[in-house]
């Protein structure tokens, strides 16, 4: 699991240059707070304390990439009881959480703060301090996500702020743009998950269902006309990419079957299209991949590993 | 068979220890529903204890008249009528409060708890003792409905019945309707815990 | 040669290990003072001795006998006299009744005439498997005058050697296909004579390309019945599980529960085959065994040619004694052995190997709960599901998990060695059996 | 025995996530339709004049509920074979309003009468919005919190969950298009509203009891499969609320269709999912405070959180 | 046989006994139902209109309801406007109005002004004085409030999509179409989020704009000034949140050219509220202007 924190900590670092130190402060309480659940959570339930596996790590990581980098402290707080307490030990621990634990927090903060989670988006410094933010009255300097621009707005207004196509895509790919610590840079996020597939931690059939699903779909629906929508951009932008890297692909809650993988990996994909363009949010991944969490037993169910050679007379 | 309990024994069964919704988990609807509020939790409960005494009452008092045959279809019928009246009379005196509680007034009429004690109590026991039965069910199911509208409301308005209490508002996640599942689910757990904890302390 | 011949599902590569004692040739390891023999070598019943105390005995003379049931007789390795009968350790259960031998070493080896067995027929030949207690010494241990009188409805057109010896560490049957080729090959004529067919396949894996020269050669010099054809294997863990084989070279699937000949298929190890020849070509009994003794905690790792009953701790006095770095020692390959406790343990036909494992060489971090990656379903080359069995013991149901195929399971091992969580799956798998066969 | 048919479920319900998509498709080729919020687009049957068509002026647009207020055309653009018009609004359309566009070419072309279009989003997309709506949007059980008590009651095993749920759901389709018919052809007319709660639920006893009979003596083994749960269906809130809902929002008879299954099979599917969930959860090591009922309703609650995913969601 | 004879007869005493129990509920509690709705109706009107319990409305106010069907006629679709007074003293008239806004007629109806609230009866009475002239269908209503026969206000409910469901609202305007108050009546929207369109911060924005402003409303991201805002949840009443009567209706008249702040997080909602009080104020400027100018050139008497 520590390799998973280390693919993920340059993100976190090349944020740091984009947004300030911000970044780091509310990573660092993100994580702290996750690590402290863990501890007295399994200290109260009289379990072995086993912070040193890194999933609370993983766990407090993964909240602060998903959260905007500008909301209060507090809320990283909240979101870590939530996901490590009540989405985690409360169902018996490590591996039997039914839903994505960092997700599963977004999604609480995102409705109990809605104001905060919508709004607190820091935009890139672009040649300021690191530490020019610190202090600053929040609303002075909060911004919109490019793909709530898209929601509320329109793709005219996505060029006019981020840029015209194609600069808008090197601009997106390299994470120059506001949004979560975990959604700016794809570069970084596709590195790390190639370099976990090289490493065999995770296989090629999530994400790779997941960005077609999205691409396609987005391509065919997203555009004025059929066949008309932008698939480059519906994957860089917002957090398609850390989703189909890190989070559709949690071991717990993903399902562990092939076919069943390629079946959840382009359900989570249509999802994200459909709340992307028809729901009522700019960015649809959070909740794809929880709507898909708890079909992955069902599909693991349904796609069951085939056995080597029934016994004769078949199975009774 | 005639139940030898007193009348207070059969009330606080209702309230503590066949409480409809954290004991018997039955009525779970509006208690996951609409008990953001202690006002809403008491108007319900208000309700299933008009509902359910008069149904109480009703069963018992035609109990030798009822044919075994079409119990359940009686049953039904009398719940159905008695919901009926209490929708119409709140509809007509309390709007503001029929407004809010809205289509969960009406189903009343599904909810098991009445039905259930319909079968196990009323159509066995004298008048007066399905009085208390009843009173002490619909006590119960409002004793439930209000502390979980008393924890919804202060934790997620600072108010209780509407009084500014806290000053301030600690977590608007309570009051979101779907908290309703998380807030029964850990008050259940809570209750089991002073359970466990007494037994425990008894034992020692 | 285009692609090498494997099963396609599941398997794992460990690293093979066998480096250490590959290049050793056979060495005859000098008999001890005392053997113990434990008297269930084989699946099946055990033995009921012949002899009783004091009795003095001749190498190669019956010492026990199968009373009732599915067996074969037990011979003595060496000369000497009867001490008794005895309690012995065993790799896998407690404690088990064992004759205990004194050797006599004045006692002169003794010798066996070449015969010519192509004038036996097929019954007198099985008699002769039989009497010489000959048993699957691959590991499996089941009597093989049975595999090899095939039940008449499933006709049989295929025998396959199993050369494969995918386990790491273990070279035992590597040697021997080097040293012993030619009988080899023999046995395998036998085999076919027995079986009344054509076709034998020995399969045996790409990273001994000298055995497969050698068999080659083999099988071409060879004079006598049979098509014998050496395949090349693809390097992968558990090429050489019976069913595996079958799948890898004939594309066949053993049906859960049955044994080959039902898709008319024989199995030999390479082991079993040169001693179906020795008994057969020269009338000697199963009394010794060729077996690794390898890992980086032995003073020498070798290649033994050893008396059935020698104890792993005369071994050890042989080889030079242990390293200090000593961690656990294995009976059987490091995969599918068993740890033993004490080294008091006698060598029975069925040891290929005993491992002396560094804590380099084993892994003994602690395990943790289940992440559900799903690693085990990939290499389980059966398609069973081990996480859900194990997580099912924990829970306590293992009564539930008969549903997950845990009775197809034949505890090959890839499922624990691929699990990141270090999970003891295949202990939670014995377990489940046993309570699932208990309650079911 | 059903387990291959659960499959097909599952397949038709992603069906039903493209398939709203789908008939918007289908929509394209009707004879006016909306494009975007500003543009309707007009298919005419015989080419006409091009400077007719053309001109603005000869376009009256109005919302069908307010014909007397014409909606200024700020363009109309005429297609290369004059078979399509393309007329462009200032201010953005109401597009879930039906509208009317009326041609008048009278001016130039004497006796040809104003061609009129209705202009409305196709009937089978309002009626997949119901449906879906119902299934997943407003599920009855996870963002309507009703008919908790069975919910809770059978979904502690895949099979009884797959039971109930289709029991369920024959017995809803059934009773609410009784009800539905009871209601627009007695009570309304008779003004007996107030009967409602009466009348809806002795329906639904009927169909219970109808079902009961039937399937005892047509199906014995379906009947000893399903026949635990019809007393069960009595005591779902969901039963008597979806009467309720169509008698509140009058609805025609297939919108009436459309909800009944949507709840149903939204039931149904909240049934089998929450079921999968606990039957993981068997296996896991729950304190013991929350063993049971509180755990259950925890996850509901997580699954409530996920299915907000979906809050806002417009199909069309 | 006697068995289910017996049954039959119970059940049919049950039932009518229950139905007995519900028809004198219906009927005790009726008419209660709609006196209470009406009262609440009221009370929302006047407080919109800027009365309350503490400033009682005065005796000469008047509400005018004016309701307004859509007639299919032979030659085409027209509006009809049931107005009270016109034909007689208990009576109403039924104007007709043609789509492009040319007077067409007018019927006189048999209804006093209270037996036209409910709905039905309104129907058939409207109905009859059309004859076999075409059919109608109620399409909306809104009240003309007069004090002392003077035009004070007027009163609009209105329905318009939210970003969940439907948002229900009534919207006061000044004689001279400037918003007087907007009040929302059930909405749907998310709590936290677009539910605090019910707030007096948001909703009061609407107040004191001008038709001219309406007409090209828009909604803006930016912030919502402090001052404005403790300007809007004072609402007049003096003395609450630090600020003088003078001075919130200064700050108010500061604003009031400026477009609608949204609230955060909800721009949607927002939206959708400006845009459905935009398009309720426009068309009722409109078809007023017609009416009024059908009610002049006709001379026909209404009571405002």
């Amino acid at each position: 699991m520590w390799t998973v924190v280390a693919c993920l900590l340059p993100l976190l670092f090349v944020s740091v240059f984009i947004f300030g130190i911000q970044t780091l402060i509310i990573t660092a309480v993100s994580v702290a707070s996750c690590l402290l659940v863990e501890v007295a959570s399994q200290k109260a339930l009289g379990r072995k304390v086993t912070v040193a596996d890194g999933s609370a790590v993983i766990t407090g990581l993964l909240i602060a990439y998903v959260i905007p980098p500008g909301v209060p402290y507090l809320l990283p707080v909240l979101g870590a009881v939530m996901a490590i307490y009540i989405g985690k030990h409360l169902l018996g621990g490590l591996g039997y959480n039914i839903f994505n634990p960092a997700l599963l927090a977004r999604a609480f903060l995102l409705a109990t703060f809605p104001v905060a989670m919508t709004s607190s988006w820091l935009p890139p410094l672009r040649g300021m301090s690191i530490f020019s933010r610190l202090g600053r009255p929040l609303d002075a300097i909060s911004t919109a996500t490019p793909l709530a621009v898209l929601k509320t707005q329109g793709m005219a207004a996505v060029s006019q702020q981020f840029g015209e196509v194609p600069k808008i895509y090197s601009t997106f790919f390299l994470g120059l743009r506001p949004g979560a610590i975990g959604e700016t840079s794809g570069l970084l996020i596709v590195l790390a998950g190639l370099y976990l597939m090289c490493r065999k931690y995770i296989t090629w059939h999530i994400p790779v269902s997941v960005l077609t699903a999205i691409a396609l779909l987005t391509w065919i629906f997203g555009g004025p006309d059929y066949f008309g929508g932008d698939p480059l951009l519906a994957i860089l932008s917002g957090g398609a990419l850390l989703g189909a890297f890190f989070m559709a692909n949690d071991y717990v809650t993903c399902p562990t079957g092939k076919i069943a993988q390629l079946i959840y990996g382009t359900g989570i994909g249509a999802l994200t299209v459909l709340i992307r363009l028809k729901g009522g949010y700019p960015e649809g991944i959070c909740y794809a991949i929880l709507l898909m969490n708890p079909l992955s037993s069902v599909l693991d169910d349904w796609f069951k590993p085939r056995r080597f050679a029934p016994p004769l007379g078949g199975v009774k | 068979m005639a139940t030898d309990k007193t009348s207070l024994q059969l009330v606080t069964n209702g309230i503590l220890n066949e409480n409809p919704i954290f004991r018997l988990v039955l009525s779970m609807c509006p208690a996951v529903g609409i008990s953001t509020t202690v006002m809403n939790g008491f108007m319900l409960g208000v309700a299933v204890l008009f509902v359910q005494v008069f149904s109480s009452c009703t069963i018992s008092l035609f109990k030798n008249v009822i044919h075994p045959r079409i119990r359940i279809p009686t049953y039904t019928l009398t719940i159905a009528t008695w919901v009926t009246v209490i929708d119409m009379v709140l509809a007509a005196y309390m709007p503001v409060a029929y407004a809010k509680m809205g289509i969960f007034i009406k189903l009343i009429v599904a909810f098991a708890i009445i039905t259930m004690r319909l079968e196990m109590f009323a159509c066995k026991e004298s008048v007066t003792a399905s009085f208390w039965d009843g009173v002490g069910m619909g006590l119960g199911f409002m004793f439930g409905m209000m502390s979980l509208g008393l924890v919804r409301e202060l934790l997620g308005q600072g108010t209780i019945l509407g009084h500014d209490v806290l000053g301030f508002k600690p977590l608007l996640f309570f009051v979101l309707p779907f908290a309703g599942f998380f807030c029964v689910g850990l008050m259940m757990a809570f209750f089991n815990y002073i359970e466990l904890a007494y037994r425990r302390a008894k034992r020692a | 040669m285009t692609a090498l011949l494997t099963f396609p599902k599941g398997g794992v590569h460990p690293p093979a290990a066998k480096e250490l004692t590959a290049s050793l040739a056979i060495e005859v390891m000098p008999v001890p003072d005392e053997l113990e023999i434990i008297l269930g070598q084989h699946i099946g019943a055990p033995c009921t001795p012949t002899v009783a105390a004091k009795d003095e005995v001749k190498e190669g003379q019956v010492i026990g006998e199968v009373v009732k049931g599915l067996g074969v007789p037990l011979h003595a390795p060496v000369s000497g006299i009867v001490k008794g009968l005895g309690q012995s350790a065993h790799p896998m259960r407690v404690s088990v009744p064992s004759l205990l031998l004194a050797t006599n070493h004045e006692a002169a080896p003794a010798s066996y005439a070449r015969r010519d067995w192509r004038q036996f027929g097929k019954d007198e030949l099985l008699k002769m498997v039989h009497g010489a207690g000959i048993i699957g010494i691959g590991g499996a241990g089941f009597p093989s005058h049975v595999k090899l009188n095939p039940p008449p409805d499933n006709p049989v057109d295929t025998l396959i050697i199993n050369g494969a010896e995918c386990e790491p560490y273990i070279t035992a049957d590597h040697r021997q296909m080097l040293e012993a080729s030619a009988e080899i090959v023999e046995g395998a004529q036998i085999i076919l004579k027995i079986l009344g067919i054509e076709n034998c396949w020995i399969g045996i894996e790409n990273n001994k390309p000298d055995a497969i020269a050698a068999m080659g050669k083999a099988a071409r010099e060879s004079s006598g019945p049979g098509r014998i054809t050496v395949a090349p294997l693809k390097v992968k863990y558990p090429q050489g599980s019976e069913k595996q084989l079958i799948q890898a070279l004939t594309g066949r699937k053993v049906p859960a529960f049955a044994l080959p000949s039902a898709v008319g298929v024989v199995v030999h190890n390479v082991g079993t085959t040169k001693a179906i020849h020795d008994a057969v070509a020269l009338g000697k009994p199963l009394y010794e065994k060729v077996l690794t003794v390898s890992g980086r905690g032995i003073a020498r790792p070798a290649n033994l040619l050893v008396k059935v009953g020698t104890r792993v701790s005369d071994l050890v006095a042989y080889l030079g004694g242990v390293k200090p770095e000593l961690a656990k020692v294995v009976m059987g390959g490091p995969m599918m052995g068993f740890a033993v406790s004490t080294l008091e343990v006698p060598v029975t036909k069925t040891t290929s190997s005993v491992l002396f494992l560094t804590e380099d060489e084993i892994d003994a971090t602690p395990h943790s709960p289940c992440i559900r990656c799903g690693w085990c379903i990939e290499a389980c080359p059966m398609g069973l599901e081990p996480k859900e069995v194990a997580i099912h013991v924990e829970a306590g149901r293992a009564q539930d998990t008969a549903k997950f195929g845990v009775f197809e399971c034949f505890e090959c091992g890839c499922c624990a060695y691929v699990c990141p969580a270090k999970r003891p799956l295949v202990q939670f798998i014995r377990l489940a059996k046993m309570k699932a066969k208990k309650l079911g | 025995m059903i387990a291959p048919n659960y499959r097909r479920i599952l397949l038709l319900l992603l069906c039903g996530l493209f398939l709203p998509m789908a008939a918007r498709a289908a929509g394209l080729a009707a004879k006016a339709s909306f494009k975007g919020t500003n543009e309707i687009v007009l298919s005419l049957a015989n080419p006409a004049d091009a400077k007719v068509l053309g001109d603005p002026a000869h376009y009256r647009v109005s919302e069908e509920q307010n014909p007397d207020i014409s909606l200024p055309v700020a363009q109309a653009l005429v297609s290369a074979d004059r078979s399509t018009v393309t007329l462009s609004f200032k201010e953005p359309l109401n597009t879930r309003l039906t509208h009317l566009v009326t041609l008048n070419q009278g001016a130039t072309k004497k006796g040809q009468a104003p061609e009129t279009f209705r202009v409305s989003k196709s009937y089978l997309g309002y009626l997949l919005s119901i449906l879906v709506s119902a299934l997943l949007i407003n599920n009855f059980v996870f963002t309507k919190y009703l008919g908790l008590c069975v919910f809770f009651g059978t979904s502690k095993r895949k099979d009884t969950a797959k039971g109930m749920g289709i029991t369920f759901t024959i017995v809803m389709v059934v009773s609410a298009i009784m009800s539905w018919f009871f209601y627009q052809y007695i009570l309304k007319p008779y003004q007996l509203g107030f009967l409602q709660v009466v009348i809806f639920i002795g329906l639904v006893s009927l169909t219970v009891q109808a079902v009961d009979t039937v399937l005892r003596k047509v199906n014995p083994t379906l009947f000893k499969a399903f026949g635990v749960y019809l007393v069960l269906v009595i005591a779902n809130c969901v039963i008597i609320a979806v009467p309720l809902m169509l008698a509140d929002n009058e609805y025609n008879f297939l919108e009436s269709l459309m909800l009944a299954l949507g709840a149903g099979g939204g039931f149904l599917l909240a049934l089998y999912l929450m079921s999968s969930a606990r039957e993981r959860m068997d296996l896991a090591n729950i304190p013991p405070t929350f063993k049971g009922v509180p755990i259950a309703f925890i996850v509901a609650g997580q699954f409530a959180l996920a299915f907000l995913g979906f809050s806002g969601l417009k199909l069309f | 046989m006697k068995d289910i004879l017996t049954i039959i007869f119970r059940l049919t005493v049950a039932c009518l006994l229950a139905g007995a129990v519900m028809g004198g509920a219906f009927v005790l509690t009726n008419q209660a139902k709609r006196h209470n709705a009406e009262l609440n109706e009221r009370k929302v009107m006047l407080s919109l209109l800027g009365y309350s319990s503490v400033k009682s409305a005065p005796a000469s106010l008047k509400l005018h309801p004016i309701y307004r069907y859509l007639i299919t006629a032979k030659g085409g679709e027209e509006i009809g406007y049931l107005l009270p007074g016109g034909a007689g003293e208990a009576g109403m008239t039924l104007v007709i109005i043609d789509l492009d806004g040319k007077f067409v007629g007018q019927r006189p109806v048999a209804l006093s002004p209270e037996v036209a609230k409910e709905e039905t009866k309104r129907a058939a009475a409207i109905q009859t004085a059309l004859g076999g002239d075409g059919k109608a269908r109620y399409a909306d209503q809104t009240i003309v409030v007069t004090e002392g026969g003077q035009r004070l206000a007027y009163l609009l409910p209105g329905r318009f999509p939210g970003f969940k469901t439907f948002i229900t609202a009534m919207l006061a305007l000044n004689q001279d179409f400037s918003i007087r108050g907007l009040e929302i009546m059930e909405s749907e929207e998310d709590p936290g989020l677009g539910g605090e369109i019910v707030q007096k911060y948001f909703k009061n924005q609407f107040k004191a704009k001008t038709l001219e402003t309406m007409r090209k409303l828009g909604v803006v991201k930016t912030p919502l000034p402090d001052e404005y805002r403790r300007a809007l949840e004072a609402d007049g009443g003096a003395g609450s949140g630090g600020l003088s009567a003078e001075q919130v209706a200064k700050i108010e008249a500061e604003y009031s050219g400026k477009d609608i702040y949204a609230l955060t997080g909800a721009t949607i909602s927002s939206r959708s509220v400006t845009e459905g009080v935009k398009a309720m104020v426009q068309k009722f400027v409109y078809r007023l202007g017609l009416l009024d100018q059908a009610l002049k050139e006709q001379k026909i008497a209404v009571p405002f």
